[in-house]
């Protein structure tokens, strides 16, 4: 497919107008736009007030329900990983395939990447029982002489996404400076100075362009793997465990391509109402949907197989365990879950295989609903009721979640969007250097190609 | 004693003391999070040293429990004058060390917050108020004085020297006393009165017996002296070298006794009369060898055909002429009846039927002794007889001692309004329940561990009670209160008892005592029995049984049930709550029933076909009415039950009582009708008397019960092997093939397992390092399911043992509940029509695994694997990530989700905590911990005394309680220790094997008799 | 975002807040003498009144009670008092009675010794216990057994943890022994268990 | 605003123009040219016959240490204070390749950054003539030079078909 967008899909406007068009999503903001923030801002408020609470009295309050001793807290602490994905994909993993479609909307998907890491971040933290002490956690000195256990998973994931929020957050800003740079030579008065400062010198001179490019590459280069890595340790914190429905080795490659899909389906959600907001169809337009369609297809597909053989595994197994819990996914307690996954996930990307839904963006906005709700549910399944029915019959017990679970999660989309919002009228939403980059420059010897 | 430990007697706990004793113990005694730094600031001293006391150490009491009219005796133990754990006396022919959960629970008696902190009196307004003692005695005297022979006293107390006093003071004042228990067994009396001539309760010796035959008699659970049998239970039927009693259980509703049986049959309500006699029938008929003044009963037996016995019932005739043969071959054998739970009108023919067939059986006088008869009271007959005198206003004062007859009789007797009539009321209740409610004067008595006392619980025996600490409230001992008022008399009947105290009073008793055995030292005769905790002989020898006269005159008619309803309501004692008085404490509410599994509340328990005949599932309510009245309680749907009957538990469903009985549950008496008249003057309660209406509600309440899926689905958690297969040593594996066919075969290859191994080796070499390199002791567990009854003793000791919370209802119905040990009840067979159910126990507690799952997944090492085998848990590490609490395949890892231990231990209940075990704090996971601090506890008594630990040194508080014996515990590493011993049996094996954590508890496969295959 | 930058923050300040707390301890170790005991030798113990104890170290008691007197200068055995500390986990807190055994007789020499043991006489009369103000104190997840540290340590057992009190006319804290660093150390050195379930239960 | 750096500034529209200019001041000698662009620009990179940058130094330097600090630290700790957990090795090299894996990562990224920072960011721009256009859409290229050679320069400058050429004296 990157061949196909060399070919066909270069740009039409000149260097100055993509200036110009970026540079105007940064003017005042609309009605619409404050209201969106208003909005999310009160669902974080919501969060934090739950949170409050649960320091309070303790976890008691969400519905947690032994021996399902996790639940929509670690749900949605995975969901918002697995959204994180898809920004590093587009803006590394197809930057090394040298695939330019990818430039009108990476800028955005690596945001949406920073602000989803950073809501999963808070989640570990929430969810323990003592949230004050989350800190030993960390490998730090302390006169008890005590350290860690690297063996556990959580530990890997302590390092996993400390990483990974560093990593993306450098590749943002690494990739944002000449565009910051571009719009201090824009913007006049006090934004210019902010601008200017944040633009740390930038002047787009050889040497910097020189040594920016190599630096570009090498962050792409790390970012892949670590996008791989990631979530693959997070999976880990299932596949390591003994429970039924969590210990499969299928895990890390099936929950990295979900992550993906779900990524995916976040950017569609985000971007195509603000792609009509700040009017860029022409810039991030139906060709870039469809790729991004492709892509969705591709990874729901691995997910469908995936569910497939998980249901394979457990009845070749022979293992009662494994058997019960597969059948009580599908008919047990939980099974308004177990079909909201397949259903989401497994069925409706495979409408992706026609092109007419790849490029209608109304569609596609529907599906990509679809999506998060799908991929929400496929954690909570995969935690909730593979707990609830493990080992030990006499111990079952169903889990039914209580307004301080749905208070946390309301919260964690609050405060994603606040900053998505935020970050999208403060900075360049499209990346105005890599778009340029596509554009030739006009010749005084037209014809004559280099 | 205790008593003298502190000068400061003012009444009441002393709270400057206990500061101390919190200030030196430092541990979990202050309600405090687990991991607080908040500490006490100030050390406040005794004035004076006592003795007995030493800060940080145990000092143990004997005493004698009173929870039940059994008597088993105590040892209690107390830290810093605190009582902290009840244990069983090891010396005390009764319970010899053991102690069933009720007895556990007996603490919480003593530090129930619903106890009255002084005493009280009704005022003009009819309000109860407090009142000082001096007035309230007073009051009481002039009472006495003036009531003088119109005085009538109800009492619970077992006889005893208190109960001899309270006998001489009534009887002098020219008044009656009535000797009153509810569960009385009076139907049981009444036939050995009809059948032997002797008008007594015998004692039943399970241990000799070969054959059991239950025809409703709950042994295991409230019947006659549970513990006892228990022991003796243990010994017949627990599977030792290829033998093990038979025990058949006839009865409607498989109770936990019944669960136990190797063969359960639901016969009809009303029916087991009939089948008793017509076995009665089958052995005289058949068999020779019966006594033979039997031979009187051929006529009136011949009446009795197992076919039609057959018919009523609802069993084969067959079955009975088999049952009937194994019974009479099987010497000697013991059957049983008079079970409150099926005390139906025909409760006495039932029992007088069953005296026959054990009397032909030639089982008088080998597993049934006449000569250590149980201790009964004046039968409900006296009750029933003082009432109506109440009601006619012949009563001038009546004084309520330990009982609760307003709450324990049916509501149609109408004692209540009996009971107001009388001129003056006085309650010794120490909790305000619903008789002390109705009295004008309240005088509330010590706890049993608080005063002075003795029982003779049989011949032989008489145990001593003793105060094992200050009184926790300004309550008063009530021999005292009876002493004062006779004081106060100066003149007149009562002035001949002149005792100073009542512990004068029974000292001088002792002297009696002692010269009687021709002690030449009373004053050490009297030390020496206080540290025993009594004196216990042997009883006298049985006198020789022959049948009465009208032996003959038995007819076993189906008894009449009131109402027109199609269920049989069965109104049966809760094996928790008894008869009611341990309703009060949580450590019984939460214990879950062993049968039920339901914790907190009543249910109404229905055959599953009965359910879906009426189309209601588990958790609807349902409205029963009978002609006396209706009581509505959610569905609980139990198989172990003949379809036509409708169960509940007693003891629940308080008016009053403490705030944790009131209005938890319903009341099943408010369906029985017992006045006179009405089915009464049978000088009993027939609690299975009536049938009943039901009716739809169309409400849910959620059962809050502790079981998720009574299935095992073939996963091996509870073994059993038919005796067959084990007499031929097979191990539960072989056994599994032998039955369903096939071999017990390697599913890996010669070199996966060679790989196994080396890695297995690896593993360990890699894993000894630092603390780990070197010899330990590896602690582990071996339980023996074919001693285990489910009787659920170990989890109320390991709940006081371990200062685990109480979480309550609405906890428990999201599974909360903290119970570090819990009995997990299966159910096997019993879906299709005419399969025989059948119920297994398993304790599962955290199995302290060598490749624990847990461990490795906690990111801060708070669960780590200590050198000496155990799996650690450091609270003050644990973050409550709560992954173990995932990763454990046992799920025995507890988590606290909200404060529990602000919440569950309500002044004064937190002086029960042990000091020696930290107060977990919110949001730290926790769990068995094979009682470390005991094991730590003998490590430092060793190391003092420069020894090694020594096999026995260490025995955990659920092995410690088990009545059975089913738990062994010690260190796997020495071979010759009885843990080692007992893990090398062949029916040993391990939960979930296949997962390779290596669990250091091994479970002992349980032994049935069945067909094989 | 904000939670992770506190988790790196409140780490930092943890690791700044460990090593201060190692070099207290260290320091506090080295640094036995105490104001009013430093002039002098172990024999005889200063003279002080109640009035002098605000500018002593340690918590001010009820009863300005002298440890550098009875230990120090009369060479009591700690366990004449603290009589349970071989036998058990608690060493014990003597009682009046204790106290009356000797100063029935012993009334004091100056006036303000004379008024301090009059307080605990009156304290026995009136059947008050003295409420002494706590100077050392575990956390409650902290099981420590005296007396095996009594038997393993032996004479010199006490100062180890709790210094020297035979130089201190008022006890104050020596060693931070609630730091579970401090009970490491000992461990480490004596080469003896440091398995977490040996003291925490 | 420190002095500025005497030369002369053209502003070139057409990609073709800048990279003649570059090469026809290169042939004369001028070799210290600053050329910005608002993005990156192969041809103008040919141009001025660039080497590569020497960053991934820095990132490998950066991953090794990453990798080496990873196992060092899970290994050193978990002997420091030897705890048995699940029967697995005091020690154990599988789960810490996580650990390693991502400090490896993490350490090349920021040592990545650091080399960008030195190597470009840190270079002085200050007094170079800089024009805002240079980021939106033209071509800019900075000759530092004295009088004599600024009137040579402008000359190429123009005749390669810059569209405005300044000059700074310093």
């Amino acid at each position: 497919m990157a061949v196909m967008a060399h070919e066909t899909h270069v740009p039409t406007q000149t260097h100055a107008e993509v200036t110009r068009d970026v540079v105007a999503t940064l003017g005042k903001p609309s009605r619409g736009y404050v209201l969106m923030l208003a909005g999310a801002i009160g669902m974080f408020v919501v969060g934090l007030i739950t949170f409050v609470i649960l320091l309070k009295d303790g976890l008691g309050h969400a519905g947690y329900t032994p021996p399902v001793m996790w639940s929509v807290y670690i749900t949605t602490f995975v969901f918002w990983i697995g959204i994180g994905h898809a920004g590093t994909l587009i803006s590394a993993i197809l930057y090394l395939f040298r695939s330019p479609w990818r430039t009108a909307v990476y800028r955005a998907t690596e945001a949406m990447t920073v602000f989803a890491v950073m809501t999963a971040g808070l989640f570990p933290i929430i969810h323990i029982g003592r949230q004050w002490i989350f800190y030993w956690l960390l490998p730090y000195p302390n006169q008890r002489y005590l350290w860690p256990n690297f063996k556990s998973p959580l530990l890997w994931d302590v390092f996993a996404i400390s990483t990974y929020l560093t990593v993306s957050t450098v590749f943002l800003i690494v990739g944002l400076v000449p565009d910051v740079a571009a719009v201090r030579d824009k913007v006049s008065g006090w934004r210019k100075k902010i601008y200017g400062m944040l633009a740390l010198g930038w002047t787009g001179s050889d040497t910097q362009w020189r040594h920016y490019t190599r630096a570009y590459l090498y962050l792409a280069a790390l970012a892949t793997p670590l996008v791989l890595s990631v979530h693959s340790v997070v999976s880990w914190d299932f596949a390591v465990g003994l429970v039924p429905g969590w210990h499969g080795t299928i895990f890390a490659p099936y929950f990295v391509a979900g992550a993906i899909y779900s990524g995916i389906g976040m950017v569609f959600t985000l971007l195509i109402p603000l792609r009509k907001a700040f009017k860029l169809e022409h810039m991030i337009q139906e060709h870039h949907f469809d790729n991004l369609g492709k892509l969705t297809l591709l990874t729901g597909s691995i997910l469908f197989y995936a569910y497939m053989m998980e249901y394979f595994i457990a009845w070749y197994s022979g293992v009662s365990w494994e058997q019960t819990t597969f059948y009580l996914r599908a008919f047990g307690p939980m099974w308004w879950a177990g079909w909201t996954m397949i259903i989401c996930n497994a069925f409706v990307s495979q409408l992706l295989w026609f092109k007419k839904i790849r490029t209608n963006v109304t569609a596609l906005f529907v599906i990509s609903i679809f999506i998060n709700i799908g991929m929400w549910f496929e954690r909570f399944v995969i935690i909730v009721s593979s707990l609830g029915n493990d080992f030990v019959p006499y111990a079952w017990g169903q889990l039914t979640p209580s307004w301080a679970d749905w208070g946390i999660l309301v919260g964690s989309f609050g405060w994603f969007l606040m900053y998505f919002l935020l970050f999208a009228r403060t900075f360049p939403i499209v990346a105005i250097q890599e778009i340029k980059e596509m554009i030739p420059m006009p010749r005084k010897r037209p014809g004559v190609l280099h | 004693m205790a008593t003298n430990s502190s000068e400061q007697s003012n009444g009441g706990m002393n709270r400057r003391k206990f500061l101390s004793v919190v200030g030196v113990a430092g541990g979990g005694a202050a309600v405090l999070p687990g991991c607080s730094t908040d500490r006490v600031q100030k050390l406040v001293p005794y004035l004076i040293q006592d003795e007995n006391q030493v800060p940080g150490l145990a000092t143990t009491y004997a005493s004698t429990c009173t929870e039940c009219p059994a008597g088993c005796g105590l040892h209690v133990k107390t830290r810093e004058a605190r009582a902290i754990k009840l244990e069983g006396n090891p010396d005390h022919p009764i319970n010899t060390g053991a102690l069933c959960a009720r007895g556990h629970a007996g603490l919480q008696g003593l530090y129930n917050p619903g106890r009255l902190k002084s005493p009280m009196v009704r005022n003009a307004d009819g309000s109860l108020d407090p009142v000082s003692w001096d007035d309230a005695l007073a009051r009481l005297s002039q009472e006495v004085a003036r009531a003088g022979s119109g005085t009538r006293v109800i009492s619970g107390a077992g006889p005893g020297t208190f109960s001899d006093l309270l006998a001489a003071w009534t009887q002098a004042l020219g008044g009656r006393l009535v000797r009153y228990q509810p569960f009385d067994h009076e139907p049981l009396r009444a036939a050995n009165r009809r059948v032997f001539g002797i008008d007594s309760v015998p004692s039943y010796d399970f241990g000799r017996a070969k054959y059991i035959l239950e025809f409703g008699a709950d042994f295991l659970e409230t019947w006659l002296s549970p513990v006892e049998h228990h022991r003796g239970f243990a010994r017949a039927h627990g599977y030792h070298d290829g033998e093990m009693a038979k025990f058949v259980s006839l009865t409607p509703r498989m109770s936990m006794t019944g669960m136990n049986a190797d063969e359960w049959h639901p016969i009809t309500p009303g029916s087991e009369a009939a089948v008793a006699l017509a076995m009665a029938n089958v052995i005289l008929s058949e068999r020779s060898g019966a006594p033979s003044d039997a031979n009187a009963l051929r006529g009136m037996l011949a009446r009795h055909t197992p076919e039609a016995a057959a018919q009523e019932a609802g069993l084969g005739a067959e079955a009975i002429r088999r049952v009937a043969r194994e019974f009479a071959s099987a010497k000697p054998s013991l059957a049983v009846a008079g079970g409150i739970g099926s005390q139906h009108r025909g409760a006495e023919m039932l029992c007088a039927a069953v005296n026959l067939l054990n009397y032909i059986a030639g089982n008088v006088g080998q597993t049934i002794d006449f000569g250590a008869p149980v201790p009964t009271g004046d039968g409900y007959g006296a009750l029933e007889a003082l009432t109506s005198a109440m009601r006619d206003g012949h009563v001038g004062l009546v004084i309520v001692h330990e009982s609760n007859p307003a709450y324990t009789v049916p509501a149609t007797v109408q004692f209540e309004a009996a009971f107001t009539r009388v001129g003056f009321k006085v309650s010794t209740a120490s909790v305000l329940d619903e008789t002390a409610a109705l009295c004008d004067l309240i005088l509330p008595n010590h706890h049993g561990l608080e005063r002075w006392d003795d029982l003779r619980p049989r011949p032989g025996v008489r145990s001593l009670m003793q105060p094992v600490m200050e009184p926790v409230f300004d309550t008063r001992a009530t021999g005292d209160v009876l002493l004062d008022v006779a004081r106060a008399a100066e003149s007149g009947p009562l002035a001949q008892f002149t005792a100073a105290s009542f512990e004068a009073h029974l000292k001088q008793a002792w002297v009696g005592v002692a010269q009687a055995r021709g002690s030449t030292d009373p004053e050490q005769f009297w030390v020496d029995a206080l540290a025993r905790g009594g004196v216990f002989e042997d009883s006298p020898a049985a006198p020789v049984v022959s049948l009465a006269a009208d032996a003959a005159q038995i007819v076993a008619t189906a008894p009449a049930f009131d109402g027109d309803g199609d269920l049989v309501f069965m109104a049966y004692p809760s094996p928790m709550l008894f008869d009611g008085r341990g309703a009060n404490k949580p450590w019984l509410l939460e214990n879950p029933d062993p049968v039920t599994k339901v914790t907190w509340r009543s249910c109404l328990e229905l055959h599953p076909d009965t359910a879906k005949a009426l189309d209601v599932r588990e958790g609807e309510i349902l409205r029963l009415t009978s002609p006396h009245g209706s009581i509505e309680a959610p569905v609980y749907v139990y198989p172990g039950l003949h379809p036509g009957v409708v169960a509940t538990p007693l003891g629940f469903g308080h008016t009053a009582y403490g705030d944790y009985a009131q209005g938890r549950g319903v009341n099943a008496l408010d369906l029985l009708g017992a006045a006179p008249g009405a089915g009464g003057g049978l000088g009993f309660v027939a609690y299975a008397s009536t049938r009943v209406r039901t009716e739809r509600t169309g409400r849910y309440q959620q059962v809050p019960k502790t079981e998720g899926n009574p299935r095992q689905l073939g996963r091996g958690i509870a073994e059993a092997m038919p005796i067959g297969l084990a007499q031929r040593g097979l191990t539960p594996k072989e056994a599994h093939y032998a039955e369903v066919g096939g071999e017990p075969h390697e599913v890996n290859t010669e070199r996966e397992l060679e790989a196994l191994a080396g890695f297995a080796e690896a593993q360990e070499h890699a894993a000894t390092k630092g603390d780990y390199v070197g010899e330990h002791p590896q602690w582990g567990m071996v339980i023996d399911l074919a001693r285990c009854t489910g009787c659920s003793a170990c989890v109320t000791a390991c709940y006081a043992e371990n200062n685990i919370p109480t979480v309550g209802e609405q906890e428990v119905l999201r599974g909360r509940e903290m119970s570090w040990m819990r009995i997990e009840r299966y159910f096997e067979g019993g879906e299709d029509p005419g399969e025989p159910v059948e119920a297994r126990f398993v304790p599962m507690l955290c199995q302290h695994c060598g490749n624990a799952p847990c461990e490795p997944v906690c990111p801060v090492y708070a669960a780590y694997h200590t050198t000496d085998g155990l799996n650690g848990q450091a609270y003050n590490r644990c973050v409550g990530t709560r992954y173990c609490g995932n990763n454990c395949p046992y799920k025995v890892r507890y988590f606290n989700w909200f404060p529990y231990n602000e919440r569950s231990f309500p002044d004064p209940l937190h002086l029960q905590l042990n000091p020696d075990v930290t107060v977990r704090a919110r949001g730290v996971m926790e769990k068995c911990t094979f009682c470390v601090q005991r094991i730590r506890g003998a490590q430092n008594r060793a190391a003092l005394e420069d020894r090694d630990l020594m096999d026995g040194d260490v025995t955990p508080a659920c092995a410690q309680a088990c009545p059975a014996d089913a738990i062994v515990f010690g260190d796997r590493m020495d071979p010759e220790s009885r843990v080692s011993r007992a893990g090398r049996d062949h029916r040993g094996y391990h939960v979930f094997d296949a997962l390779h954590v290596r669990p250091a508890v091994t479970y002992l496969a349980k032994v049935r008799y069945q067909e094989e295959g | 975002m904000r939670k992770l930058a506190m988790a790196l923050g409140g780490s930092a300040v943890l690791v700044l807040a460990a090593w201060s707390l190692g070099r207290e301890t260290s320091s506090a170790q080295g640094g036995r003498a105490t104001p009013g005991a430093a002039a002098l030798d172990s024999t005889t113990a200063p003279v002080l009144a109640a009035a002098d104890t605000a500018r002593l170290k340690g918590p001010r008691q009820p009863i300005f009670f002298r440890h550098d007197i009875h230990a120090g200068q009369y060479k009591m055995q700690c366990q004449y008092c603290h009589y349970s500390v071989g036998a058990s986990s608690e060493p014990g807190i003597p009682s009046m009675q204790t106290c009356m055994g000797c100063h029935l007789v012993i009334g004091g020499a100056d006036s303000a010794t004379r008024a301090e043991i009059q307080k605990v006489r009156d304290a026995y009369n009136q059947k008050q216990p003295v409420e002494w103000v706590r100077v050392h104190y575990l956390a409650r997840h902290a099981h420590f057994p005296h007396m095996r540290h009594m038997k393993a340590l032996g004479p010199t057992a006490c100062a180890t943890c709790h210094g020297d009190v035979t130089r201190m006319p008022q006890v104050f804290k020596v060693n931070n022994i609630t730091n579970m660093g401090w009970c490491i150390d000992c461990h480490l050195e004596k080469d003896v268990s440091r398995d977490c379930s040996v003291c925490h239960y | 605003m420190a002095r500025t750096v005497p030369g002369v500034l053209g502003a070139f529209a057409h990609i073709d123009a800048a990279t003649d200019a570059i090469r026809a001041l290169r042939a004369r000698g001028h070799t210290k040219l600053t050329v910005y662009s608002a993005a990156p620009n192969h041809e103008i990179e040919e141009a001025l016959e660039h080497r590569v940058s020497p960053v991934r130094l820095f990132t490998l330097i950066g991953g090794l240490t990453g990798c080496a600090a990873g196992f060092a630290m899970t290994i050193w700790m978990s002997n420091d204070w030897p705890v048995l957990v699940g029967g697995k090795p005091i020690a154990s090299i599988p789960p810490y390749v996580v650990i390693a894996f991502e400090l490896t990562i993490l350490l090349g990224a920021l040592a990545t950054v650091a080399g960008l920072v030195l190597l470009s960011l840190l270079r002085p721009t200050r007094g170079l003539m800089y024009d805002p256009r240079f980021s939106d859409d033209q071509v800019g290229i900075f000759v530092p030079c004295h009088g004599n050679q600024a009137a040579e320069v402008k000359d190429v400058m123009t005749r390669a078909g810059s569209i405005e050429v300044r000059r700074e004296t310093g």
